[in-house]
């Protein structure tokens, strides 16, 4: 397209080593201005470690980087953003208390004495002006709410805002549409293409493939902190890539073949909660139900209703016909019901190994009159690790894995107690193409076990492939249930929206301008 | 104004007509027969939460109904847990706004000075009582009763140089630890280092550890350091405790075994310092009078109320430093 | 909802909540003592607490910034100290008055240098150097008073300006300068975000390292003014004034609705929340409670405190669960009523 | 690198830390003082730390539950005369010291429950119970202290087993089962993961409420049996409201290498920051230390011990960069010349 190639971001043999660990080594990768690059890989190939290292967030421990040609030492990610390098983590980094408008513009407290006046008002103005032009405004409270408010993907959204907030030449994006339906993902690439044609190179990290080649130009893809393809899009299409990224051939994943559903496990009839209004919905075992909707829809709350981790105001809850009043979420583990979170932060326990993590809800099954057996700890951890083929032993810290081991440790954590009823919520979430099929599987064959699941995702063609029957919820209601092959339909339908048949990656048409 | 003027412009509020003699300390003072002629009230400002406040508040309970029988009125005020300046500035402020005629103060250290100063500057009659007593005068009040405290001090050194007469000598010289409640607190300063001072000059032999330890309000402390310089310092032969609970120190002491080797002193004749001399472990403690610090005060504030009178001409009217050994504990513990 | 929307907005700042159990605190001890809210007894109830006061707002950009500084308890004496032992050698009056501020803000920079250099807790490294600067003011003293000379009166409590004492003054000047500073500058947002999130800061480049010295300077600063103003009032540079602070500057900060994880706080809800606990310790003198009266009204005045600004949240869960579950069985017995007759 | 990690394995704990620390210190004032080794001074030493290192074990264990428990310093003497009144009363000695305990973890069960119930900080809850707790000692007390019966001795510091008095034998016990507790039972574990992070704690069904109930009960328990032992070898139990007590206890737990916000700790670390706190108490009366060099020794050793576990973990940022910045430039020059030959 540009006839003069224009180098916005060059490395050379870029490496980083965290104690023991090799993140990434020996990365040489160019990205042109005005082009979108997809950064493929698994769960810890290094993917994250390669945007530290270039956004200035962490110090590299060999290699160089060139910003715009020019060579660039990069001491702090305020260096990386005067040269103009902007970032989404995958971890929103926001203030909890700070308003939304606040956080969109926090980069503006970055220079000068600290003496200069701050207009509330401003900010309020060019926050809504911003948001409404990015067409986000749509998915958030007002710009003056508190982030600590927020769900994950309103945070994701005023991540992608504050991230838009200033002129960037280089736009890194890491798994920003991770808790994104796909209305709001398509929305954030027009928004992409729309940078991409002002002459802004874009590096985009995502697990949700199909999702991602709607966009992007370039493909390059990393296994094991090392660069082992880069290409158009064209030349590494998605089977490829995949291959690429577990570095053999993967088999197709089969739906496992599953009994016919056995008994009711889960009853709720006419559950109320803060933000859920008279749900019904039933589980049998051996079934996998999934719940769609967008954003704020109801879903977590449903899981929360059902696990005692919110209080139920109005109805029943039923479990293997008998009515419970859960207190907790300890009362309904003692039932056999667990939930996982949607967001890894307010589950992992941070200062801790992978053994304790995965450890954590099955303290009494491992213990004879409250000792604990290390050694049947020991056990349980290894175990799962081999079963979810977890990167990082059972005594690395939690913190040190990357995003989407650290989500297998904590769907580990659920697992591990043998649960009747299972509640996922969003648990691929940043998990890489491979092993989603994997937790895909293995919530199929846990079902065929008998156990019942319901699977929380915004990712209406993976609620799809795994779960019996979908129910979609609607301002905490759940306003339809579909199920078989030909549900995505009716499931995009009733989200109220088109899903949008899968674009060219050459495509450049539809830039809304 | 600026407190610059207003402080010069002091001294001249308060017109008291001065009797020819002092008081004789340990004698309680006579209460005036005369009534007031308006409502008159007293406040004596305290703390009420160790033993030797609980000995001034017997004094206070004692002259209370006396002056009421008169028409007078007799207020404790509490000024908190503590003695410092804060607290019982706060106390004085509050009872000058509450009216009073005269207040009997605490006093925690010089910082105490300008409140009594802005209470004498509104025509309050200020006695001070237990502490220090430079500056008060200055401030306008009207009398100091309490001890001398660099005085005791010295005292307690020649007490110890009694006490370790047949432990120690010019050729066989000892080591005394001293123990203070706090190196920042005024009055316990005084107490530490006139005690120093005199060592060195009574007997010269018997010498500090060091400058001593803080223990801060600790009794575990108390122990601890007691059982610490027993232990590194062989020819230990003395104690000293500026501050509360001297009963402690001789008590790890004795348990030690080394009561006869290792002379204990500290203040006031509490309950628990009586006990420990009667057993022979605290060789003596030094009074302060306590119930006269309160008695007393209100009584001469009464009278200086009613007939313009100052209890002496001096300004500092000591009270009776009784010393408390075996020799006397019996008669002394039995005549109050 | 509605309904406990205009309940929050109605206490929505904690401000208003501290004014409101200030008001009630205050009409109890004036039905029973009228003189309480004399002109008089309230000016002695500002004035005892400008010291606690005044440092408790440089401990409030310390909470607000996510660390803590125990030492500036012993930076009120130790700064008194050393400006009174050089006035007394002859250094000029306003320069002492300078150099103790500047004293106070080393310790400050010291303390922040320590916690930022070696990443040890600031709970532990200023419970360190509060001992460290007690025993540097006994060195300087010798563990006896300073006097001051009387020219440092002048801005002490004895000199009033339209009858304010001229530390009142400074206490409630350096009030207002503090929120204005918190709220409306760069500085004081920079404070906030560096406190609730410090990571997120970094990445956003703000000056994390910079925030942090500035906070713990501005508060070992205010320790300085703190203590001039006190050995200018009391006539003497005390040397123990020392850890019988540390607990009440926490206290107004906190009972002043800072949260002492860092991000969020309210120089304003310092302020009332030093007056409240001066308040509280001036009416148990002035209804003459007993000693152990006084210490459980403080405890639980302050408990109070720190209830109501939660319920004032909306933060308390089960209470918040009751109401629900009220409204909503009373929302839907009505539902049931037009649902009978829909069926 | 290698380097690196043989020298965290080495130093893989904070326990193997502190007893460097600790060596360190004890080898200094050896040198100095032989006797300070002997053994009635090492004695001396513990006995010194009983009622601080029993109390800061059930702070520890409140710590790392994510509270914090200001309260337990008034606990022990409020413990302490309850049972002396006991006991003055009539009541055997036996029933009185397990009445103290009781009394103490009641007053720990009402904290948790104000704390619990009202989502009130720790911090804030217990500074007011503190100061009520203090008050409540002054209501049973009359501020006088009560003597406790010679029976009541025999758990007291006179009375040794094996040369070893009692008080130091209990709290090295408690000590031993405190951290067994910790590592090796689902309640250990429970503590660890609730202070680390309680939402998650939640979802994951562990008793999150049971549990910090149970750490503040037993923190008030230990607070009990510190004032019991303290009252049986004193043969009286105080009524002094202070809080001397307060901040010894927090620091020997932090000191320990407890994280303040919960989540990570050991309880022989506790062990260990109270024993090296006791010794430089101990230490600076054996050196003769002036008064100023005890307060700024016993600061600077507080200090130190903080860093030298950051230290120890690698953890110190700039220590880091540096090295890793040293590795850089080596490797892209190395790097520049291969560049060089390849253009
Ligand atoms: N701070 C750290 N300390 C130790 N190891 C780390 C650290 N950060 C990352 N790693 C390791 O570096 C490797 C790369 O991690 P990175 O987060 O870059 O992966 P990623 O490609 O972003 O994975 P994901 O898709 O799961 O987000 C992983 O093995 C991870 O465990
Ligand atoms: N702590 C809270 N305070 C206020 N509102 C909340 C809170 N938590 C959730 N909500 C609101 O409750 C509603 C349902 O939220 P929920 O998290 O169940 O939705 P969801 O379908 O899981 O969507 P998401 O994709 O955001 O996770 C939303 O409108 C949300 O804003
Ligand atoms: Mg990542
Ligand atoms: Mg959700």
């Amino acid at each position: 397209m540009t006839t003069e190639r224009r180098l916005a971001l060059g490395v050379a043999s870029l490496g980083k080593t965290f104690g023991a660990v090799t993140a990434l080594s020996d990365v040489t990768l160019e990205v042109e201005a005005g082009s979108v690059l997809a950064l493929l890989g698994e769960n810890g190939a290094g993917k994250s470690t390669f945007i530290s290292l270039v956004s200035g967030a962490v110090t590299p421990s060999s290699g160089t980087i060139e910003i715009s040609g020019e060579p660039a030492r990069l001491n702090s990610p305020h260096d990386a953003a005067r040269l103009g390098i902007q970032v989404v983590h995958q971890e929103p980094k926001l203030t909890n208390e700070g308003s939304i408008a606040e956080n969109i513009f926090l980069a503006d407290y970055a220079g000068g004495t600290g003496l200069q006046l701050v207009s509330l008002r401003r900010r309020v103005q060019r926050a809504e002006t911003l948001l409404s032009k990015l067409g986000l405004a749509d998915g958030l409270p007002p710009v003056t709410t508190s982030v600590h408010r927020l769900s994950a993907a309103q945070r994701q959204l005023v991540a992608i805002a504050k991230a838009m907030a200033t002129e960037a030449r280089v736009l890194f994006l890491d798994e920003p549409n991770s808790s994104l339906t796909p209305r709001e993902t398509t929305q954030l690439w027009n928004l992409v293409r729309a940078l991409r044609d002002s002459g802004v190179a874009v590096i985009v990290v995502s697990h949700r493939l199909s999702e991602l080649y709607q966009v992007v130009d370039r493909v390059a893809v990393l296994r094991d902190g090392r660069l082992v393809a880069t290409g158009t899009a064209a030349e590494i299409p998605i089977p490829r890539a995949v291959e690429l990224m577990a570095g053999r051939q993967s088999a197709p994943v089969k739906r496992a073949e599953r009994p016919a559903r056995g008994d009711v496990v889960l009853q709720m009839e006419g559950v109320h909660t803060r933000s859920v209004h008279g749900v019904d919905l039933t589980v049998h075992a051996g079934e996998v139900v999934g719940l769609a909707g967008l954003v704020g829809a109801g879903r977590t709350e449903i899981g929360l209703a059902a696990c005692g981790g919110e209080p139920v105001l109005a109805g029943r809850v039923s479990i293997d016909g008998r009515e419970r009043r859960f207190r907790s979420p300890r009362a309904a583990l003692r039932a056999g019901v667990v939930m996982t979170s949607e967001e890894r932060r307010r589950a992992v326990f941070a200062s801790h190994d992978v053994t304790f993590n995965i450890a954590g809800s099955s303290l009494e099954r491992l213990s004879r009159l409250g000792v604990l057996s290390r050694g049947r700890e020991r056990g349980l951890a290894g175990d799962w690790v081999r079963r979810l083929a977890l990167r990082g032993s059972p005594g690395s810290p939690i913190l040190s894995l990357s995003g989407g081991n650290q989500q297998k440790a904590l769907l580990a954590r659920a697992l591990a107690v043998k649960p009747r009823l299972v509640i996922l919520d969003e648990p691929t979430h940043g998990i890489d193409v491979n092993t989603k099929a994997e937790i895909s599987a293995l919530v199929g064959r846990l079902a065929a076990e008998g156990l019942a699941v319901i699977f929380i995702s915004s990712e209406v063609e993976e609620l799809l492939g795994v779960a019996d029957r979908v129910a979609v919820v609607r301002d905490g209601r759940i306003v339809q249930e579909a199920s078989g092959t030909d549900g995505i339909g009716l499931v995009a339908a009733a989200l109220g929206e088109t899903l949008t048949p899968r674009t060219e990656p050459s495509d450049r048409s539809g830039l809304p301008s | 104004t600026t407190a610059s003027e207003t402080r010069k412009e002091q001294a001249s509020t308060l017109k008291l007509s001065a009797p020819d003699k002092a008081p004789t300390p340990g004698e309680r003072p006579a209460l005036t027969d005369k009534k007031p002629e308006k409502p008159l009230k007293i406040a004596i400002i305290a703390i009420e939460n160790n033993p030797f406040f609980a000995q001034v508040r017997t004094g206070y309970d004692a002259v209370k109904p006396k002056i009421e029988a008169l028409g007078g009125k007799v207020d404790w005020i509490n000024a908190g847990t503590e003695v410092n300046v804060d607290n019982v500035g706060r106390a004085i402020n509050a009872a000058v706004v509450d009216g009073y005629d005269a207040i009997a103060s605490l006093m925690p250290g010089d910082g105490i000075c300008s409140y009594i100063r802005q209470a004498t500057g509104q025509g309050v009659l200020v006695a001070a009582y237990n502490g220090d007593t430079t500056c008060a005068k200055e401030s306008g009040a009207v009398f100091f009763h309490g001890q001398d405290l660099r005085g005791v001090g010295e005292d307690a050194a020649k007490l110890m140089c009694e006490a370790t007469k047949g432990v120690a000598s010019k050729d066989k010289p000892g080591k005394v630890g001293v123990e203070t409640e706090s190196f920042a607190f005024q009055a316990l300063e005084e107490r530490r280092l006139g005690f120093l001072d005199s060592l060195k000059k009574n007997c010269p032999w018997v010498t500090p550890v060091g400058d001593g330890v803080e223990y801060q309000g600790s009794t575990d402390r108390v122990a601890s350091a007691t059982r610490d310089f027993l232990t590194s310092t062989p020819n230990l032969v003395g104690v000293y405790v500026t501050g509360g609970n001297p009963h402690v120190a001789a008590r790890t002491v004795a348990s030690a075994g080394k009561a006869k080797a290792v002379k204990v002193i500290g203040f006031d004749l509490t309950k628990e310092n009586v006990e420990q001399i009667k057993a022979g472990n605290l060789y003596g403690a030094i009074d302060q009078d306590p119930y006269g610090q309160s008695y007393d005060s209100i009584t001469w504030l009464y009278n200086a109320l009613i007939t313009g009178e100052a209890p002496s001409p001096d300004y500092f009217v000591p009270t009776k430093a009784l010393v408390g050994t075996a020799d006397n504990i019996a008669s002394l513990a039995s005549g109050k | 909802m509605t309904q406990r929307w205009s309940l929050r907005s109605a206490f929505g700042h904690v401000e208003v909540a501290l004014v409101l159990v200030i008001v009630i605190v205050a009409a109890v001890v004036a039905v029973q003592v009228p003189s309480f809210l004399s002109t008089a007894n309230l000016i002695n109830l500002l004035l005892a607490m400008v010291t606690i006061g005044i440092v408790a707002l440089g401990q409030g950009f310390v909470i607000m910034a996510g660390e803590l500084d125990l030492s500036v308890a012993a930076t009120i004496a130790f700064t008194a100290a050393c400006a009174a032992a050089l006035m007394r050698d002859g250094v000029p009056v306003w320069f002492a008055v300078i150099a103790a501020i500047a004293i106070g803000s080393l310790i400050g920079l010291v303390n922040a240098a320590i916690v930022l250099g070696t990443g040890v807790n600031s709970f532990i490294v200023t419970l360190g150097t509060l001992s460290v600067v007690q025993g540097l003011t006994l060195m300087v003293t010798g563990g006896l008073p300073i006097a001051t000379p009387l020219a440092l009166s002048d801005i002490g409590a004895d000199t009033r300006v339209a009858g304010i004492p001229f530390p009142v003054i400074v206490f409630v000047v350096l009030a207002i300068i503090a929120q204005l500073v918190l709220v409306f500058t760069v500085f004081g947002r920079r404070v906030l975000a560096v406190g609730d999130n410090a990571e997120a800061a970094r990445l956003a480049g703000l000056p994390v390292i910079g925030t942090k010295l500035a906070v713990f300077a501005i508060a070992g600063g205010l320790a300085g003014v703190a203590g001039i103003l006190r050995a200018a009032s009391l006539g003497t540079a005390e040397s123990s004034a020392g850890t019988a602070d540390l607990l009440p500057v926490i206290a107004a900060v906190v009972v002043g609705g800072a949260s002492l994880v860092g991000g969020r706080g309210s120089m304003i809800g310092v302020f009332l929340g030093a007056v409240l606990l001066g308040m509280v310790q001036n009416a148990y003198i002035i209804l003459k409670l007993s000693s152990w009266l006084q210490l459980a009204t403080f405890g639980a005045v302050v408990v109070a405190a720190g209830v109501f600004d939660q319920a004032r949240q909306g933060r308390i869960g089960w209470i918040n669960t009751l109401r629900d579950r009220r409204a909503l069985s009373r929302s839907s017995n009505a539902a049931a009523v037009s649902a009978g007759t829909s069926k």
